[in-house]
């Protein structure tokens, strides 16, 4: 009995959907219809394929995301202990937000930011 | 030990039960949220709101549960069949989780784990990719760019959530959401941390709202030009199932807030300590003004747009939310918290 | 920690400069860079105590101080040749500035990866030091040569550093720590330590691009920038060697009859597939990506010693390496810059029209080929040397087969330079200012080092810190 | 002399003497490379040429001065610490061997230098290519460490590649690159030889050291030797045209520029007897003893081989080429014969060789710049065209083999007495093939000489062909009157070269 | 620790992942999969440094702090990697790997 809890709750948040769908299944009421089908596209058949290459801006949001997201990991050890440690970890942690901050003006001012 | 809760003996069975319980609080809140929502929503725009079902239309949401469930469970020929059904799984599971590190009082918590604020962070962020892979699998273009929308905003807006929880978190010096808790007895964190804490906890407050794509940060799902959103090609239940777990994760963030800046479930100046039990109703108060909070938000700003919307967050929240944790670190070091 | 300090401080001055200094005036931002980095090597010469920081994780001694040095040589070198290609052609796209802050970046890696005393600023050293680069592989972002090449890169760094952590957990399972000083006290040759210690091995044999890992090298060499061409041939590949080295010598002592023969094999199909496969080359940065796979299994001869004999060699040898590629590199660059033209074939009577280059190409593919009186042969030499000292005379013998066989290639450049007639031969050119400094310090150092013999004495009197 | 006016000049001291001889000719590089055309560039390598000849003379001298007080094996010996930790040293010294050799080089690199007089395409980089390989050449001769030998070893073999690929005829590029990769190829068999030595210098106890003299003074084990014995052998061995490895020779000497060729086979095919004698059999004796046979069957393989060979061809300088094959494995040959007289033959027929053969290939290039042709079925009547040139061959053929009164004869006649000295079966029937060899010698150059000088002119533009210049008389003289001069007066000579065998007969015999 | 798990099936589980990663390193045909792949081998070594430190070590924390740089590096490594293949993407509209093989030897 233990990290076994989590587990326990993934299968609750599985049964919830799966048991919901059946349910749903079982009462809702069933017709036919190929049109029904067909993906939503404000009434007209859709053009083209759907799955094209994006918009690049999102992944240069991702990467950054990464980036930065990553640094929030290194930050919440730090910010656990850093009552114990006190000035050191204060000093080391300009340090580092610094070096990050820098990042963060340089993908700015090199207009990683914005959207176009 | 990490459940906390000790309903009977059995351990399996404790569990099943412990499970159980969180279902029902979690159907029940989710439908009881969407209710609010209506109502506030009413009262804003001075209506009355859902008032046909059951008393002051309370079980208005019930009704639309059950117009939902028995809808036909469809799909479009197109999709991705296996993403498009895993979708609903992630949103839903990830919802619950969070849900279930949640101390609603000292004894209600279903796991306390030492490392529960980042159990949380990292949880919360799974969401999203239900959201992508159901937007994607649907094949449908406004479900793509929906789910493309909503995954750039839900990534950016987790850098805000999870640095200004970081900035709490040197207060606390421990993520154990129960010890945070019990370090706001020497009074509430936002009181503590006083003008930083405040600072974080407006950037919370708005990246939260924004993480969970509500107004005005819902280009997710914009009417106006996208349908739905994401969830444009999902119908019945299945839809029923975002919509859920929308108002579960606005009420995760809010429950969050309220755990870490306002005390959770301690009562203002210790005046209920006697009753432990009635640590739940402070908790719930809390977390439900913070839910208000949010959809007065919804119901008063404009919706952004997309640039805008990252602008706030890369050009003004990061950097302020940054400063703000050496501010708050500068203040810790030296002392400057208020303790009651 | 000096070296990384002030590197540091260089790197952001740099970045600072980037993000503040008008789009039109970047171009003096390239020269700042290199004045810097002169300073800094210059720096670097002074003297500095030993010591040793964070609990051990990071050490530093004379003869690290040494190698940073070396590598701080080759570095300025390598940007002095690329400071015309950065001005005509980086600068204009805005892009001159972050050339100089990826190769520091990873400069301060490799400072990091060789001075470390645990695994973990190994491991993070040994990341910085090639993320950096494989994106300055795919710097010329309009070539798909140059992405491909990144890409390639990438992939097979990430591969190594994961092959290689793996190995690292294996040894820490049996050893119980990641700090060096530790695990040599308690590391024997189990099966489970020896299935690390290989898969490190295999890690970092990447790095090196050693047989069987180096199917990245050539490709990567091809599409990269001919300065980061030459950075991962000379910089790269040494500061693993040395690390590679030191972790030998010491941490996996204890293994040595194992890694023996391991290295035995590995340095014989280096020196032969990289020879062999350096013959049909016709493009000269993969020519170079052939020949340095094939110096790098010479090294390996020095490597398979394990005594202070085999520091103080392979420290000597990848100093005379590194001034012999880059003068060979320099002089690809300064072609390709001025008509894009890389192929041996093209090289066709270029005395005739450019006898400078020729020769700077001729002394530098001597010394490659090893062949005195320049330094090249003495690096050989000594490598050489040293694994008959340890009685591996048919490996010696093997790897003095190869040397002839590379000698071959060599001379094929060498014919087209000086034999060759052409139709129309590159015409002739000068030189910028830059490029002329880089391969004038490469000359210098190949015709002195060899023959200033203090300096190998000197590196042997560093090498004593192992044993 | 010259000498005493260089060391004033550059304030060497006497000790420097043998220094001079790696300095001056890169001094005369480092002029060389501030030269602007030929004139220039041909006026300044003559000029260092001639000093180097001078300080060759004077050597000759100074050591029959020196050896007069000095009973050291090595006299004029420096020694400088190069590599500390290898006990690598700078160390010369010369005995009279070396000085015969390095009088031999100076004489050839001279004359080398006249026959190129006209040299039109990149005269500066031919000089300096050709200096340079003096410079390895000279540097050889007076090393008395391993790896400084070694090291000048190398530099004399790689500028043939250039001068070969760039200022060569034919198949130049094929034929520079074959004799470039074999004789690396034997320098890389070469190296583990040396490394073999030194890792087994100090049996006695002593220090690892490349130094000759001190390795001399110990027995390295047996099973070392017998290992590196062979090895160092074909290392040298192959520049001295051992037979399997010989295949570089014809074709890189058919296709090199005169002086070249010139230079190639009348001093750098000298390196490998030399390094030979010097180092495989002075410090692996035993070893020697041990694959005695082997490379005995091989030499003599190859004196015959070179003989037949010369016969078939028809291209002038394949036919010297072969012949050249054949004479340096008498070289070797006499070497492995195991004693004095031999030996004293094998030093005598070194440098007759490398007069001769400079000879041949000077007179062989003038003949191809007049005619336009080597094939000597081509030619014919040349007696009547160009006299000068047609009666200097006959000289150099006749002292080719070894008719009396010429190098050739002392050589050869030392060589075979002292292989008759050996008993044995093994020995005599090998002896008896090789002296064979001189038959077919005489026939290869008799036919050579009827066909080619005798006759009638074949070609009538031939009728006009221009006169000998004064350059070119300089050049062949100066390689003729020591080609005379040693078969008239052979005993200084044999004198200094047997007193400096004794070392070796007292440690091989 | 995990009740009634012991270290070797965990460390036979991450070898597998491995392996998994390095074979589909070596036959996957999609850039992509190569990088997940490439992935997969870091996770196996982050578990195994978790685990080795949990299992076998519990008093230092080495090899967890270990697992949190190798995650950090890994997904510096992964931005860089997909930053570098969408370039590629945009040359040549495809990130497969015959795609890039323009260079032979």
């Amino acid at each position: 009995m233990g990290s076994e809890a989590i587990i326990v709750f993934l299968l609750a948040g599985i049964v919830l959907v799966a048991g919901a769908n059946f349910l749903s299944n079982l009462i809702s009421h069933k017709s036919d219809n190929p049109q029904k089908r067909e993906p939503y596209e404000s009434g007209m058949t859709t053009v083209g394929p759907t799955w094209v290459q994006f918009k690049v801006g999102y992944y240069l949001f991702a990467i950054l995301f990464l980036i930065f997201d990553i640094e929030v990991a290194f930050l919440i050890p730090w910010a656990v202990v850093f009552k114990e440690v006190g000035a050191v970890a204060f000093i080391e942690i300009l340090v580092f937000l610094v070096i990050l901050g820098l990042g963060l003006v340089y993908a700015w001012k090199k207009g990683a930011l914005k959207w176009e | 030990m990490i459940l906390s809760i000790n309903i009977v003996n059995n351990s399996i069975l404790n569990m099943l039960m412990i499970a159980l319980i969180y279902l029902g609080i979690f159907s029940v809140a989710g439908l009881f949220l969407v209710l609010l929502e209506r109502k506030v929503a009413a009262w804003f725009q001075l209506r009355i709101g859902p008032n046909r079902v059951g008393p002051w239309g309370l079980l208005q949401t019930m009704a639309d549960a059950l117009k939902l469930v028995s809808k036909e469970l469809t799909g479009t020929v197109k999709a991705d069949k296996f993403l498009y059904n895993l979708a609903p799984y992630f949103v839903i599971i990830s919802a619950l989780m969070a849900l279930a590190v949640l101390p609603f009082t000292q004894d209600f918590q279903a796991f306390d784990i030492n490392i529960g604020l980042f159990f949380l962070i990292a949880i919360s962020s799974i969401g999203v990719i239900g959201i992508l892979l159901g937007g994607w699998a649907s094949n449908n273009k406004f479900a793509l760019i929906g789910a493309m929308r909503s995954g750039v905003q839900t990534i950016s807006y987790e850098l805000s959530v999870s640095l200004s929880l970081v900035t709490m978190v040197l207060l606390t010096g421990t993520l154990q959401l129960s010890e945070i808790v019990e370090v706001q007895k020497n009074g509430w964190l936002i009181v503590q941390g006083h003008i930083p804490a405040v600072i974080a906890f407006m950037i919370y407050m708005i990246a939260g709202t924004a993480e969970t794509n509500r107004a005005p940060f819902d280009m997710v799902e914009a009417e106006s030009e996208l349908g739905a959103g994401f969830h444009t090609e999902y119908s019945g239940m299945k839809f029923a199932y975002f919509f859920l777990a929308e108002f579960i994760n606005m009420f995760i963030i809010a429950a969050i807030a309220a755990t870490v800046f306002f005390g959770g479930w301690l009562s203002p100046f210790g005046i209920t300590d006697s009753i432990p039990w009635l640590g739940v109703f402070w908790f719930l108060a809390k977390t439900f003004v913070l839910v208000f909070l949010m959809m007065w938000f919804r119901w008063t700003f404009p919706r952004l747009r997309v640039d805008q919307l990252l602008t706030l967050e890369w050009k003004y929240l990061l950097p302020l939310n940054l400063l703000n944790l050496v501010l708050m670190a500068f203040m810790v070091w030296l002392g400057f918290t208020i303790q009651l | 920690m000096r070296y990384e300090i002030l590197l540091l401080v260089i790197t952001l001055l740099l970045l600072v400069g980037e993000i503040f200094i008008h789009k039109n005036k970047k171009e003096s931002l390239v020269h700042l860079a290199i004045f810097l980095f002169a300073i800094h090597t210059a720096v670097g010469f002074l003297k500095l105590e030993e010591s040793s920081l964070f609990g051990g994780s990071f050490q530093s001694n004379n003869l690290i101080h040494f190698f940073k040095n070396i590598l701080n040589v080759g570095v300025l070198i390598i940007l002095l040749q690329s400071a015309d290609w950065i001005q005509e052609k980086i600068v204009s796209q805005n892009r001159g500035t972050e050339f100089f802050i990826l190769l520091f970046s990873s400069l301060i890696g490799m400072y990091f990866m060789i001075s470390s005393g645990d695994f973990l600023i190994f491991y993070i050293g040994l990341e910085l030091s090639t993320l950096p680069v494989a994106a300055l592989a795919a710097f010329e972002v309009s070539k798909r040569i140059s992405s491909e090449a990144g890409i390639k890169l990438i992939l097979s760094a990430a591969l190594a550093s994961g092959v290689s952590l793996f190995g690292i957990s294996l040894v820490y399972a049996t050893s119980g720590s990641i700090f060096f000083n530790e695990i040599i006290t308690v590391i024997t040759a189990n099966s489970l330590t020896v299935l690390g210690f290989v898969l490190f091995f295999a890690g970092l044999a990447f790095k090196i691009s050693l047989v069987p890992f180096h199917f990245w090298t050539a490709d990567v060499y091809e599409g990269a920038p001919i300065g980061v061409t030459s950075y991962l041939s000379v910089i790269s590949k040494g500061a693993a060697v040395f690390i590679l080295m030191i972790l030998m010598f010491s941490v996996f002592k204890p293994l040595m009859h194992v890694w023996e023969h391991m290295i035995y094999v590995v340095a014989l199909a280096t020196m032969f597939i990289g020879n062999l496969f350096a013959l049909r080359q016709k493009n000269m940065k993969r020519f170079l990506a052939f020949s340095s796979i094939a110096q790098a299994g010479f090294i390996l001869l020095g490597l398979i010693t394990g005594t202070q004999l085999g520091i103080a060699t392979i420290v000597y040898f990848v100093l005379i390496y590194i001034f012999s590629n880059l003068a060979a590199f320099g002089v690809v660059q300064a072609i390709s810059l001025k008509t894009g033209k890389e192929n041996m074939d093209d090289y066709n009577g270029l005395y005739q029209t450019n006898p400078n280059l020729s020769l700077v190409m001729l002394l530098a593919l001597f010394s490659l080929a090893g062949i005195p009186p320049v330094a090249g042969f003495f690096g050989k030499f000594f490598l050489f040397t040293a694994a008959a000292s340890k009685g591996y005379y048919l490996l010696v013998f093997l790897a003095v087969v190869n040397v002839t066989i590379s000698l071959y290639y060599y001379l094929l450049v060498i014919r087209a330079m000086f034999i060759r007639k052409n139709e129309n031969p590159i015409p002739f050119f000068k030189n910028k200012l830059y490029m002329r400094l880089g391969l004038l310090i490469t000359v210098v150092g190949i015709l002195v080092l060899g023959l200033y013999s203090p300096l190998y004495d000197y590196i042997y009197e560093l090498s004593s810190v192992l044993n | 002399m010259t000498f005493f006016v260089i060391s004033k000049v550059f304030r060497i001291k006497n000790m420097d003497i043998l220094s001079l001889f790696v300095t001056v000719p890169v001094l005369t590089i480092v002029a060389l490379v501030f030269t602007k055309g030929l004139k220039q560039a041909r006026i300044v390598s003559m000029v260092g040429s001639f000093i180097q000849l001078g300080m060759a003379i004077n050597l000759v001298f100074a050591y029959f001065k020196e050896r007069a007080i000095n009973d050291s094996i090595m006299v004029f010996a420096k020694d400088v610490v190069w590599f500390k930790h290898f006990n690598i040293h700078y160390a010369i010294g010369v005995d009279g061997i070396s000085v015969a050799l390095l009088l031999l080089s100076a004489i050839v690199v001279l004359a080398g230098v006249f026959i190129s007089w006209k040299m039109e395409n990149l005269p500066k980089e031919f000089f300096i290519s050709l200096l340079v390989l003096a410079t390895g050449v000279y540097g050889f001769f007076i090393s008395i460490d391993l790896f400084t030998m070694f090291v000048f070893y190398e530099i004399a073999v790689i500028p043939m590649y250039l001068l070969i690929g760039i200022w060569g005829t034919g198949p130049k590029e094929y034929s520079a690159m074959k004799l470039t990769l074999m004789l690396m190829g034997a320098s890389a068999v070469l190296l583990v030889g040396i490394l073999g030595i030194y890792f087994n210098s100090n049996a006695t106890g002593g220090a690892l050291t490349f130094n000759i003299l001190e390795i001399a003074q110990v027995n390295i084990p047996f099973e070392a030797q017998k290992l590196f014995f062979p090895l160092t052998f074909i290392g040298f061995g192959v520049l001295g045209a051992l037979f399997p490895f010989h295949s570089w020779s014809p074709d890189g000497h058919a296709s090199a520029p005169t002086a070249v060729s010139m230079l190639h086979a009348g001093v750098l095919m000298k390196l490998g007897g030399y390094g030979v004698f010097r180092v495989a059999m002075f410090l692996l004796p035993e070893g020697a003893m041990h694959w005695d046979w082997f490379f005995i069957i091989l030499s003599a393989t190859g004196v015959i081989y070179g003989a037949f060979g010369a016969i078939k061809q028809t291209d002038l300088k394949y036919i010297n080429a072969y012949s050249s094959v054949s004479h340096l494995g008498m070289v070797l040959f006499a070497l492995l014969m195991l004693n004095k007289t031999a030996w004293n033959g094998a030093i005598l027929q070194s440098l007759s060789h490398g007069f001769m053969t400079a000879l041949f290939f000077a007179l062989i290039g003038m003949i191809y710049g007049r005619t336009h042709t080597r094939d000597i079925t081509k030619l014919g009547g040349l007696l009547k065209v160009i006299p000068f040139i047609s009666v200097v061959y006959v000289i150099a053929g006749l002292a080719s083999l070894g008719l009396p009164g010429f190098s050739g004869f002392v050589a050869e006649m030392n060589i075979f007495v002292g292989a008759f000295q050996n008993e044995g079966l093994f020995y005599r029937v090998a002896t008896i093939i090789s002296v064979s060899a001189i038959v077919v010698t005489a026939v290869y150059i008799l036919r050579v000489v009827g066909i080619m000088l005798m006759g009638p002119v074949k070609n009538q533009e031939f009728l006009n062909l221009p006169k000998v210049t004064w350059y070119e008389r300089t050049g062949i003289l100066l390689l003729l009157i020591p080609i005379v001069a040693i078969g008239v007066a052979p005993l200084w000579l044999s004198d200094m070269i047997l007193a400096s065998l004794e070392p070796f007969i007292q440690r091989v015999l | 620790m995990i009740a009634g798990i012991s270290i070797y099936e965990i460390l036979t589980v991450t070898s597998i992942l491995f392996f998994i990663g390095v074979y589909g390193f070596l036959t996957r045909k999609n850039l992509i999969s190569i990088l997940m792949s490439v992935e997969l081998i870091l996770n196996a070594s982050v578990i195994n440094f978790v685990v080795i430190n949990k299992y076998l070590y519990p008093d230092m924390l080495q090899g967890v702090i270990f697992s949190i740089f190798i995650i950090a590096v890994a997904a510096a490594e992964t931005a860089l990697a997909v930053a570098i293949i969408i370039n590629l993407y945009r040359q040549i509209a495809s990130v497969e790997v015959k795609d890039t093989e323009i260079m032979k030897y």
